[in-house]
């Protein structure tokens, strides 16, 4: 856990509490991802609704990361860190396989009926924001984040 | 978590009921329950599937839908959802499909004027 | 992940999957704990009743780390590791916190009803090893294992 | 995970129905509770605590109730549970308590002969 800590106008120490998990690239792991992001999120104050949609939209993350990343391969490692500091939730998700093409990285119209393609749109629809960045050694790190009500 | 799939055969067509999580790791299971469905119920008026027991879907979950409407489609037939549970729910208005697919809230109301 | 193989001998490959979790040394986030290793247990074959003593132990073992290594401190990290291989299951939980002392740790004799003193009785009535290792730098590690049939 | 702890005022003594997970994190809440019904239903025969809505109970729960057993006995009371779900049953045994508490199927068995 990083031991971050800052200081709000009133002088109270907002600690950050992180939850870190790694799984295998398997989608039969995608389900204890779920299982274990779904309590954190709600123990941190989202609503039921929230919650779930920001669950699937880190499911739709790690079946990418899968599928696109690792281009199936199930036996490497998929990431996360969840990060709940005082204003703010922070998910992030590493893989060590394909760059991410963050240009090519666009939700697709939705009037046109067809499978695929909405993975993207459920992150932003959720999210406030959602960042591709490239620039490590090794494989992307998405971040996502939500402002805490 | 593990799908569980049930057939069943009505006059209209075959009823599939899904029961568990649709997701990237079951829903190739459900493809082929569909498929199934489809070469056993050739010709059948409609295609039932009941998602009251399914508590979650992700996007993997409703492609593997949107291909069963398109054969339905092919075939002239109806594919018809029936009583979604709050979760699939959600992300049917996520995806904006709450309307292009015909949802029933039970069996008996989805076999009515095929 | 590590990426350690075995090769049986049918000369088949056979993969360790590992899944990695940390969370903060806070009671509530027990829960999370439970909900993160339920599922990697029970899809690893064991039976329903098995799974829930498991989950019961590994929660148990979090509970000593808070309330010994850290002493209450819930700003501190729990990290735990489980590896589901061919034949085997091994949960590895960490703490940097104060050293176990292996000696003083027994479970206590049942037939003294009194509060505490079960959690250990816990971890050995369902693992087939539960050892304490306090060589490393700093805190102990606890690996406790089980055949899988 | 939440406990939830509903009261009730019976004529024998107080009926605790708990709701959730009994653990570390809940079970001062539940020792809280149980000091509560203690205090207002002094004098009474019986304390009652129903546990089938308890999916999971780890050792801070058993300490609480044994310690509710201890009072209950200083009380000259009886500490009746009732309704164990299984991940409850499972632990009772595990720890060999099964035989120690008075254990009963429902509110209305457990008011019988006091
Ligand atoms: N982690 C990733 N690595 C590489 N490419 C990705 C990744 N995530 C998404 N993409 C690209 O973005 C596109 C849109 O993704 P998405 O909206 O989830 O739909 P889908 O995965 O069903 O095509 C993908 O088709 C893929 O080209
Ligand atoms: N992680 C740990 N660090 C230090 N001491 C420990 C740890 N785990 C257990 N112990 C010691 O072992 C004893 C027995 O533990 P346990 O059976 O879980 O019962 P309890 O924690 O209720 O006393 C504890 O009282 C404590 O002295």
């Amino acid at each position: 856990m990083r031991e971050e800590a800052r200081v709000t106008k009133e002088g109270k120490e907002l600690q950050e509490e992180t939850v870190s998990l790694a799984v295998p690239s398997h989608p039969k792991y995608l389900y204890v991802v779920r299982s274990a992001v779904y309590p954190v999120l709600s123990s941190a104050g989202f609503s039921r609704s929230e919650t779930r949609k920001m669950v699937l939209a880190v499911d739709e993350a790690c079946s990418n990361i899968i599928k696109h990343a690792y281009a199936g391969d199930t036996t490497k490692t998929i990431w996360l860190t969840l990060t709940l500091g005082g204003d703010r939730l922070r998910i992030e998700l590493r893989d060590s396989g394909k760059k991410v093409d963050a240009g090519k990285i666009a939700p697709r119209d939705l009037k046109d009926i067809r499978p695929g393609g909405l993975g993207t749109h459920f992150m932003n629809s959720v999210f406030d924001s959602v960042q591709y960045d490239t620039s490590g050694g090794e494989g992307t790190l998405l971040t996502l984040t939500k402002k805490r009500s | 978590m593990k799908i569980e799939i049930v057939s069943e055969k009505t006059d209209a067509g075959y009823l599939l009921k899904l029961k568990g999580d649709v997701d990237m790791s079951s829903s190739p299971e459900v493809r082929s329950a569909l498929g199934e469905a489809f070469r056993q119920g050739k010709g059948a008026r409609a295609l039932f599937v009941d998602l009251s027991q399914v508590r979650y879907m992700d996007s993997s979950g409703i492609a593997t839908l949107v291909e069963a409407m398109q054969t339905c489609m092919k075939q002239g037939a109806r594919l018809r959802l029936i009583d979604l549970s709050p979760a699939v729910r959600d992300v049917f208005e996520m995806a904006r499909l709450s309307s292009v697919f015909d949802i029933f809230a039970s069996v008996s109301d989805a076999a009515k004027g095929l």
